[in-house]
């Protein structure tokens, strides 16, 4: 093992290292200038997500334990995007008064998490998995919790590390009869003594439940509404996009890696959750009035269709979910985007607070409608793609009327989602929200996201890169 | 360049243009100008085409050409028309010109108006131009969702139930065409790589058990948005909600986009169940046809009464696909153009007669005929056309489909038929009701003597959609052959299994 | 079979302790009971990780290691759930969690 | 011999109609009349030139006449062996009924130009004449039966517009509206007939389905449906749309009510040529109802009989001249039918064909003159009602004299043409059915009683309260009476029998004094019992009529038809099926997809107690959902 | 019947019974020493399995330290004194529905299921072969967590900061 095998987790020093860097700022910055270490956090993240887009040799270090393929590579990529546009969108949030003290403890936890991410999916044994989602879970509870002086943060914190500790519990005690039926951790080495015994299935539908939690499928998913809605907004589309999107595709190709064997145990199993996912979710969503819950709802039945591309099980489900992931982080944080810049300039959330924005911000509600027709599914933006993608992999398998209930359910979801275009663009308001001009980093990453939204679904391209990348049940 | 993608481009180019136009009447002379070529190039389209096969050049479909798109996944942008399509793109193309005139007057939020109303037409123009599943089903949904907004933010009346109760039934439509198509393109593996192509896949012949299970799928799916009873319910609250443009465009073109698909994917691709499971669908069909008839006769709403009308009408379209054979499905491609025609002919009317008295319910009208004799003598020969009267499309295209369809050798077809054909009886007496109340009599109300008569653009938009209703019915038998040929190879798929 | 004990017998208590922590974690009301049922269940983990690895694969120590781990990550996870349980005791005064429903359906 | 000049007969009124429909409104009136009466003029010329050519010059072929096919040109194809082709037919009826549209409709066309004088919409009036008109002449010269479907419909269309030319008149509206449905009605049953009829002879063209071939009909040998032979449903559909056009009971309806249009359409179409296409649809399609299904040649022949009666008996009774008419045309056309049903096919075997033929030409003078004449009468009085006449020889001498000689046509006056063709037919139905014969005979007599009843009401009789003084109708209208009255005079001298017949074979036809002579009498007796009741006003009238009570009321309410109509169309159509309809239309399948609405959204709220804020139930849910799955998936799968 | 089975007999008793106390105690003070008891159990168990090393951790770590923890926050945040009052009936019943239908079949699932141990010779547990794989970069090396652990201390730290500590 020489130094040089360590650029393998290239991406993972380098968070470590502007961890580390902010937090020497943090001590030698005087109070006046700490809004500087905005600048300097998003700097220097903006950096390490361009470094990480070099190519990079796969391979894997600690004798299994630490796994990098281009795959995980992509998907890091994205998730450091994903994070970047997050980042962009805080700056404002983070310049308020009361969050002075905390710019760079934002910076610090955040990234944490994303090393947690990082971990997880290039994890080759469940005790870096283990850890992997712990560091992406802790300091999330932390984040859920940033705005302490609001109660509603305060709830969603506590309900955040309560429930994640429920749900590893969980996971830990379906990982120890894995681990007492299979005789290692080691996913390489699991792989033989996987069978579908009474216990081993137990040990698996319990870590199942505990992935699950983390990309909260249903039942597993009510802290999500709750937290999604309590957390500062940034927080939220972090965690509904870059979190979810990190545990959605670990859990893809732990179960591709490790339980390949018993695809029939597992495709019922995502079968079941993907329907009450979706249809839950959808039920859910709509009746929300607040936005961000709102947007947890919909991001709920969002994971339900994510479950149909990974139940595929070969190369075109891994693909599918991917390029679903990648287009949702864009059609996401467009959304999460818009919400934001208005709740920072109003401090409103409302679906209704929202009526004759078209009107005072045409351009933040194009953004918004596009967003959502994204995530509807609705061409010529990318979610079309993708989602028709996710069917397309789903009836790969032969599940068509797994395709019927979730094309259906995307037809209901397309009734919330037209709430929100309706608000804006039809319902009337004597007290529409001003017209304001949104920050600079905010229309960067909006302008990120916007052409993410427009471009991916046409360029093919795009798509066989990732299909070229990808791997299935071997 | 294939003149084909002109019928993408030219909208898309004219949604640029129109974003940087300045105000309403920048807006409507950019929308009138790119529409006017669009007609152009489809008018162009068709002598071409027609000169082509005067030539000598075979094939099913001319102007064919590939794009390898999603490779992977094997989707191509695969474009090529055959003589339906043809009639098809000038059919959108002129109802859609005709839209951007009728609404001439739009000055709340034009551009958007504008902007989403060629989206509309962009996705009408996609479907009928492409032969790969995929980029049809795109350009099919692509086309759907612009009414909402269409009708939401333009419309009147409960127009946000009307728009949200359409959007969510078609896209109902679309979820059950996901499966159908999914279905036909995973089955195609048996012979090859899987494909969206049309042309691959109709030389495959799938086993009858899968035809079976997706036949449903795709042919309700399209049939939805053909307004097959009993889920045409979108269609009245729908098209009385809807600003008039859209009413054409919905009623005069999106609307065969269901027909057409039932045709092109449905029963093209799936003859086999088809043909086993075509009673059924006959059956709903002629309920359509009657139920839509006597529906209308009830109403009030002159959109509502269109709107029925048009369900009885697609109903007849569908009916005569059904009877699979040649003479009745030309039928019903010449009941779609004829229809698209006069509906939006109807529509633009209604929409016009509206915006002066601003009441549409018939009780409240009379004698109009007196005040706008352009309209409504327009009117009259719009009514005459739907009730099928000689030397006018409609009549063309409806006695096609009962000769056509009184050829099938089963007595359940004919007597079907023959329950259809006293559609035309009923259509009589409500346009009659319709003609009587609205136009005839004394002049109602005394402000309605101010009324001017159809202003300049008013008059493009009615000549328009007049004209080529009159060139079908004097002298049908191109049309009529011409759509022959091109169902040749569809038919000769349905009966082959004979 | 270690020493006269049966593996089933230690896996049954623990089985017991887990899902005495579960059945805890749903009727506490007290945020720290709930933290002390989290504690159980983490315990219960540990003990089957020792378990597996001491009677069935003392070849390698990763049973143990694993729960090495755990109770590392139980202590950070304890100490930030105990700093937002306080952060609630400010904020409501109480650390029920019937009082932490502002947030629901 | 070429007769490729005849696509002229049909072009020229189309080009009017579409000169004047379009640009109409920019002429002057009178020269859209002239452009209109200049049109039908030379029709009528080349009508006259054709008719000529064809009886005369070229003549029999082989000791018949031919059927020439003048011209003919694709339409649309419906399949390989249904096409449809537009073309000219010439033979001895289609030729003869050249002869008659055109003279007809050229003597309205003049009469037009002072009758409609000032009148709004002028040109309108003359651009649906000639639209009629070249319909008419479509409908006859038709080559195939859907060719004149076709014109059929067109002919149907624009009686529809000229009823409702009034349109701001609420009955005319209504009346226009009756008189289009009732006919479409009417040709559904057609249309199916000719669907029928395609379907089993492949075939829509005259020539073939009225040819000797009858291989043609191989195909519907045997095949029966709900009991009768799908011929005879095919050619007993065919004479339902010939009865809706030509108002045979029970789709007469119409007819009287289409009296709200301008007179001259009245005698137009009402009288001389549309109502009769009817019966001239039965006479073209003679050969397939004679051969394939005399049964319905039977039911022809009866309806045919029942109308004329029915409808001589309710003439008795109407006041507005223009219904007695009305009526009298049913009745007239009653007698057409049943001849046709009567008759029998070749020689002397198909007088009543002859016979049916040659009183279409006969009525189609006379009925006009009396239409004309009586437009005369109301530009003079300006009301219809016959109450409101009396005494109106001195006044208007020529309109007097012209309408006498009508009446003493219809009624069968030796030596006007209405006693030859009315002895012809006669002399049919003597020989094929006593019954008919005997309804004939009596209608004989009505026919005379209420044509003298309203003859004598109008120009005899105490003068009425006249706003001003009536006077004497323009040149314009009182040249084409004049032209009629010599017709009607003179039309009994053509040879029919000659000329006309069934298999175009022409023979002998003998007066039959036997039949002659009571009919005749009969006719007297009529004009008499007229004289002796109207010539002075007197009571006996009134105390007839009260005598008779409700029958007089039933019949003067024309039997309740429009009554049972209205209740069909209302109460049934309107209230019984259409809002039914409607309601279930918007309750049951709209509220059905309201329903799946309702119920997610319902579903939605009903589950919302899942997320209930509290975490205990979070984790429970959490574990309970894990559990399930694990006993589901460990130990039941 | 020996000592050992006797031994672990009885810690299985305290780790049942303190278990169920640890949950049902209407005091939340003695809810944390039953905690406790179940924690020196267990690690009791751990020494008669001879993993001494791990036994001291959970000696040290969770019952010394986590158990501090929870005393100090329920000091902060209690009163010694207060009882709890019962909890309701429906969540009673459900959680005990919830535990013993787990409970239930785990054991099944456990029971069910012949355990095979491995043939591999057994690894000499001492202070020194868990030195080395903790510090190990191969597979069974342990480092990577290890330093990966210490980010999450340092994020878990970080976090409790921010959340505890007092504003202005």
């Amino acid at each position: 093992m020489d130094i040089a095998s360590f650029s393998l987790m290239r991406n993972e020093l380098i968070l470590v290292g502007i961890v580390l860097i902010l937090l020497i700022a943090e001590i030698f910055t005087k109070k006046e200038n700490k809004h500087k270490i905005i600048t300097l956090g998003t700097v220097l993240f903006g950096v390490a997500t361009l470094i990480n887009f070099l190519p990079l040799a796969e391979g894997m270090l600690f004798g299994g334990s630490f796994q990098t393929t281009r795959m995980t590579m992509f998907m890091k990529s994205v998730l450091n995007l994903g994070v970047f546009i997050v980042f962009l969108q805080s700056v404002t949030w983070l310049k308020r008064e009361e969050n002075n003290e905390k710019i760079s403890e934002f910076f610090i936890l955040i990234i944490s998490t994303l090393i947690g991410m990082n971990f997880m999916i290039s994890s080759g044994d469940f005790l870096m998995m283990y850890i992997g989602i712990e560091l992406a879970t802790i300091p999330m509870a932390a984040l859920a919790a940033f705005e302490k002086y609001s109660e509603k943060s305060a709830e969603a914190g506590i309900k955040l590390i309560l429930t994640s500790a429920l749900s590893s519990g969980i996971l830990l005690y379906g990982l120890s009869f894995i681990y007492g039926t299979t005789g290692s951790i080691y996913f390489a080495d699991c792989v033989v003594n996987i069978n579908n015994n009474p216990l081993q299935t137990f040990g698996f539908v319990f870590f199942v439940a505990g992935m699950a939690f983390k990309i909260s499928l249903v039942p597993f998913h009510l802290w999500t509404a709750d937290v999604y809605e309590g957390a500062p907004i940034n927080v939220t589309s972090y965690l509904s996009v870059v979190s979810k999107g990190a545990a959605a595709f670990t859990f893809m190709i732990i179960l591709y890696r490790v339980f390949g064997s018993i695809t029939k145990v597992w495709e019922p199993l995502l079968y079941t959750l993907a329907v009450a996912t979706m249809t839950i979710g959808n039920l859910f969503a709509l009746r929300q009035n607040n936005l961000k819950r709102f947007m947890a709802f919909s991001s709920i039945a969002q994971a339900g269709f994510i479950l149909l591309g990974i139940m595929q099980g070969g190369e075109l489900g891994m693909t599918t979910v991917v390029y679903f992931m990648l287009i949702y982080v864009f059609t996401n944080l467009a959304a999460f985007g818009v919400i934001s810049a208005i709740s920072e300039f109003s401090g409103k959330e409302e679906i209704t607070d929202y009526n004759s924005l078209y009107k005072t911000n045409p351009k933040l509600s194009l953004i918004l409608l596009l967003a959502l027709f994204s995530l509807a599914g609705i061409p010529p933006v990318a979610g079309f793609f993708s989602k028709f993608f996710l069917f397309a992999a789903a009836g790969a398998k032969g599940y068509y009327i797994l395709i019927l209930i979730a094309v259906l359910n995307a037809t209901v979801s397309l009734y919330y989602y037209l709430r929100v275009v309706k608000a804006m663009l039809i319902d009337h308001s004597d007290t529409p929200i001003a017209t304001f001009k949104t920050p600079w980093p905010m229309r960067i990453s909006l302008l990120i996201c916007v052409a993410g939204i427009f471009v991916i679904g046409f360029a093919s391209a795009i798509y066989e890169y990732i299909s070229s990348i990808s791997f299935g049940i071997n | 360049m294939n003149i084909l993608n002109l019928f993408v481009i030219i909208p898309v180019l004219t949604v640029i243009a129109i974003v940087f136009t300045k105000d309403f009447k920048g807006a409507r002379v950019a929308a009138a100008v790119g529409m006017s070529l669009q007609l152009l190039t489809a008018i162009i389209l068709v002598f071409s085409y027609f000169a082509q096969r005067k030539a000598g050049i075979t094939g099913d479909f001319l102007y064919l050409s590939d794009y390898t798109w999603f490779k992977t996944l094997n989707i191509h942008y695969t474009v090529g028309v055959d003589s339906i399509a043809v009639w098809m793109l000038l059919l959108a193309s002129i109802v859609v010109f005709a839209g951007i005139f009728a609404s001439w007057q739009v000055e709340y939020l034009a551009r958007e108006f504008f902007i989403s109303l060629i989206l509309l037409a962009t996705g009408v123009f996609g479907f009928f131009i492409s032969l790969d599943l995929f980029t049809m089903f795109l350009f099919y949904e692509l086309a759907v969702i612009p009414m909402y907004l269409l009708i939401g933010i333009w419309g009147s009346g409960p127009k946000e139930y009307s728009a949200m109760k359409l959007t969510l039934m078609l896209m109902g439509g679309s979820a059950l065409l996901i499966v159908g198509l999914l279905g036909l393109y995973f089955y195609s593996s048996a012979a090859g790589p899987v494909t969206f192509s049309l042309l691959e896949l109709s030389k495959i012949s799938f086993p009858i058990a899968m035809q079976r299970f997706f036949f449903p799928f795709l042919f309700v799916g399209f049939g939805i948005l053909g307004a097959l009873f009993p889920l045409h319910t979108w269609s009245p609250d729908g098209h009385s909600s809807a600003p008039t443009a859209v009413s054409m465009l919905h009623a005069g073109v999106l609307m065969k986009l269901g027909g057409y698909g039932c045709l092109r994917v449905a029963m093209f691709l799936l003859p086999d169940a088809a043909q086993e499971m075509a009673w059924i669908f006959l059956i709903l069909t002629t309920i359509s046809v009657v139920y839509g008839a006597f529906g209308a006769i009830w109403q009030k709403d002159l959109k509502y009464i269109n709107a029925y009308s048009s369900v009885s009408h697609c109903g007849l379209v569908l009916f005569a696909l059904l009877m699979m054979n040649k003479t009745s499905m030309d039928g019903a491609v010449l009941q779609m153009i004829s229809h698209g025609l006069m509906t939006a002919l109807f529509f633009a009317l209604i929409g016009m007669i509206y915006g002066r008295t601003h009441t549409r319910n018939i009780d409240q009208m009379g004698g109009l005929m007196a005040v706008v004799p352009f309209l409504g003598v327009a009117y009259v020969i719009a009514g005459l056309a739907s009730l099928g009267l000689p030397g006018l499309s409609g009549f063309v295209a409806e006695m096609t489909i009962f000769f056509g369809s009184f050829q099938h050798p089963d007595t359940f077809h004919r007597v079907a038929t023959i329950i259809a054909t006293s559609s035309i009886v009923i259509t009589a007496v409500y346009i009659l009701r319709v003609v009587g109340k609205l136009l005839l009599g004394q002049v109602r109300e005394k402000e309605y003597l101010e009324f001017p008569d159809a202003k300049w653009y008013e008059r493009i938009s009615l000549v328009v959609l007049i004209v080529p209703i009159a060139m079908i019915g004097f002298y049908p038998s191109f049309l009529s052959s011409t759509v022959m040929v091109a169902l040749n190879p569809i038919v000769e798929r349905l009966t082959a299994m004979l | 079979m270690l020493q006269g004990i049966p593996i089933t017998s230690v896996l049954i208590v623990s089985a017991f302790m887990f899902f005495a922590g579960v059945c805890g974690f749903i009727i506490r009301r007290n945020m720290i009971t709930i933290l002390m049922s989290i504690e159980l269940i983490l315990n219960a983990v540990n003990i089957n990780m020792v378990v597996f690895n001491k009677f069935l694969f003392p070849d390698q120590l990763q049973g143990q290691f694993f729960a090495l781990f755990i109770v590392g990550i139980a202590a950070a996870e304890a100490s930030v759930a105990i700093a937002l349980v306080i952060n609630i005791y400010r904020r409501l005064n109480s650390i029920s969690v019937d009082k932490v429903n502002e947030m629901k359906y | 011999m070429n007769y490729s000049l005849t696509i002229l007969i049909l072009l020229i009124p189309f080009a009017s109609f579409l000169f004047n429909g379009l640009f109409g409104m920019k002429l002057k009136p009178v020269i859209a009349g002239l452009i209109g009466t200049v049109g039908l003029g030379l029709v009528t010329v080349l009508s006259y030139l054709t008719a000529w050519q064809y009886f005369f010059v070229d003549g029999m072929v082989n000791g018949s006449f031919p059927k020439i096919i003048a011209m003919s040109m694709d339409w649309i194809s419906f399949s390989d062996f249904l096409t449809v082709r537009m073309g000219i037919l010439l033979d001895p009826i289609s030729v003869m009924m050249l002869v008659v549209i055109s003279t007809v409709s050229f003597m309205v066309h003049i009469y037009s130009l002072g009758y409609m004088q000032g009148e709004k919409g002028f040109q309108r009036f003359y651009a649906f004449l000639s639209l009629f008109s070249f319909s008419m002449l479509g409908l006859v010269l038709a080559t195939n039966i859907f060719q004149m479907y076709i014109f059929w419909e067109l002919v149907g269309v624009s009686s529809f517009l000229l009823i409702g030319f009034y349109y701001t008149k609420d009955s005319a509206v209504a009346a226009s509206k009756k008189a289009f449905i009732v006919t479409r009605f009417a040709d559904l049953g057609f249309l199916i007939g000719i669907l029928l009829l395609s379907y089993f002879t492949k075939t829509f063209d005259f020539s073939a389905l009225t040819g000797s071939d009858q291989s043609i009909f191989a195909n519907a040998a045997g095949v029966s449906f709900l009991g009768m032979s799908v011929m005879t449903w095919a050619a007993l559909l065919i004479f339902m749309g010939g009865a809706g056009k030509s108002a045979m009971f029970p789709l007469h309806i119409w007819l009287p009510d289409a009296m709200e249009g301008p007179t001259p359409v009245s005698a137009l179409i009402h009288a001389a040529t549309m109502v009769v296409a009817g019966v001239y649809l039965v006479a073209r399609m003679f050969p397939v109802f004679y051969f394939q299904a005399p049964e319905a040649l039977t039911v022809v022949a009866y309806v045919g009989g029942f109308t004329s009666l029915f409808a001589a008996v309710i003439a008795c009774t109407q006041y507005d001249i223009k219904r007695v008419l009305a009526f009298s045309t049913l009745s007239q056309l009653g007698y057409m039918m049943l001849a046709l049903g009567v008759s029998g096919y070749g020689g002397e075997e198909g007088v009543g064909y002859m016979a049916s033929m040659f009183h279409l030409f006969t009525h189609a003078m006379f009925k006009a003159l009396l239409f004309l004449g009586a437009g005369s009468i109301i530009h003079a009085v300006h009301s219809n009602v016959m109450q409101d006449m009396g005494g109106l020889r001195k006044y208007l001498p020529i309109t007097h004299a012209t309408f006498l000689i009508a009446c003493l046509t219809i009624a069968g006056v030796p030596f006007l043409s209405g006693f030859f063709s009315k002895d012809e037919i006669l002399v049919a139905a003597f020989h094929h059915d006593k019954l008919l014969f005997a309804v004939e005979f009596l209608v004989a007599g009505l026919t005379a009683f209420y044509m003298f009843r309203l003859y004598f009401n109008i120009f005899w009789g105490k003068e009425k309260h006249y706003h001003h003084t009536p006077h004497e109708s323009p040149k314009t209208m009182t040249i084409p009476l004049m032209i009629l009255a010599f017709g009607s005079i003179f039309a009994g001298y053509i040879p029919f029998s000659k000329l006309v017949t069934s298999d175009g074979i022409p023979f002998e036809t003998h007066m039959n004094f036997a039949i002659a002579i009571p009919s005749v009498l009969i006719g007297l007796l009529g004009i008499t019992i007229a004289w002796i009741l109207y010539k002075k006003e007197t009571a006996i009238p009134e105390r007839i009529s009260k005598s008779l009570g409700g029958f007089y009321t039933a019949i003067y309410h024309k039997f309740y038809f429009d009554e049972l109509y209205l209740f069909i169309t209302k109460k049934i159509i309107f209230n019984y099926i259409s809002r039914p309809v409607a309601w279930f239309d918007r309750h049951i399948v709209d509220g059905s997809m309201n329903g799946i609405g309702w119920l997610t959204v319902t579903s939605s709220k009903k589950i919302r107690n899942l997320q209930s804020g509290n975490l205990p139930q979070y984790g429970m849910v959490f574990v309970l959902g894990a559990i399930i799955l694990v006993l589901v998936f460990a130990f039941i799968i | 019947m020996a000592l050992n089975v006797l031994m672990f007999y009885l810690l299985s008793a305290v780790i049942v019974i303190c278990s169920i106390l640890t949950i049902t105690t209407t005091r939340i003070l003695r809810a944390a020493f039953y905690l406790l008891c179940v924690l020196v159990a267990t690690a009791g168990f751990y020494f008669m399995v001879d993993y001494q090393f791990m036994a001291g951790v959970q000696l040290v770590l969770y019952a010394g330290g986590i158990v501090v923890l929870i005393i100090f926050s329920i000091l902060l945040t209690s009163h010694i004194s207060h009882k709890f009052a019962k909890p309701e009936a429906s969540r009673l019943i459900m959680g005990i529905l919830v535990g013993a239908s787990g409970f239930a079949l785990s054991t099944l699932a456990i029971l069910k299921y012949t355990f095979i141990p491995t043939t591999n010779p057994a690894m000499k547990v001492d202070m020194q072969a868990i030195g080395l794989q903790l510090l190990g970069t191969g597979k069974n090396g342990y480092v990577l967590p290890f330093e990966v652990i210490s980010i999450l201390l340092l994020a878990a730290m970080i976090g409790a900061i921010i959340i505890a500590k007092k504003g202005k």
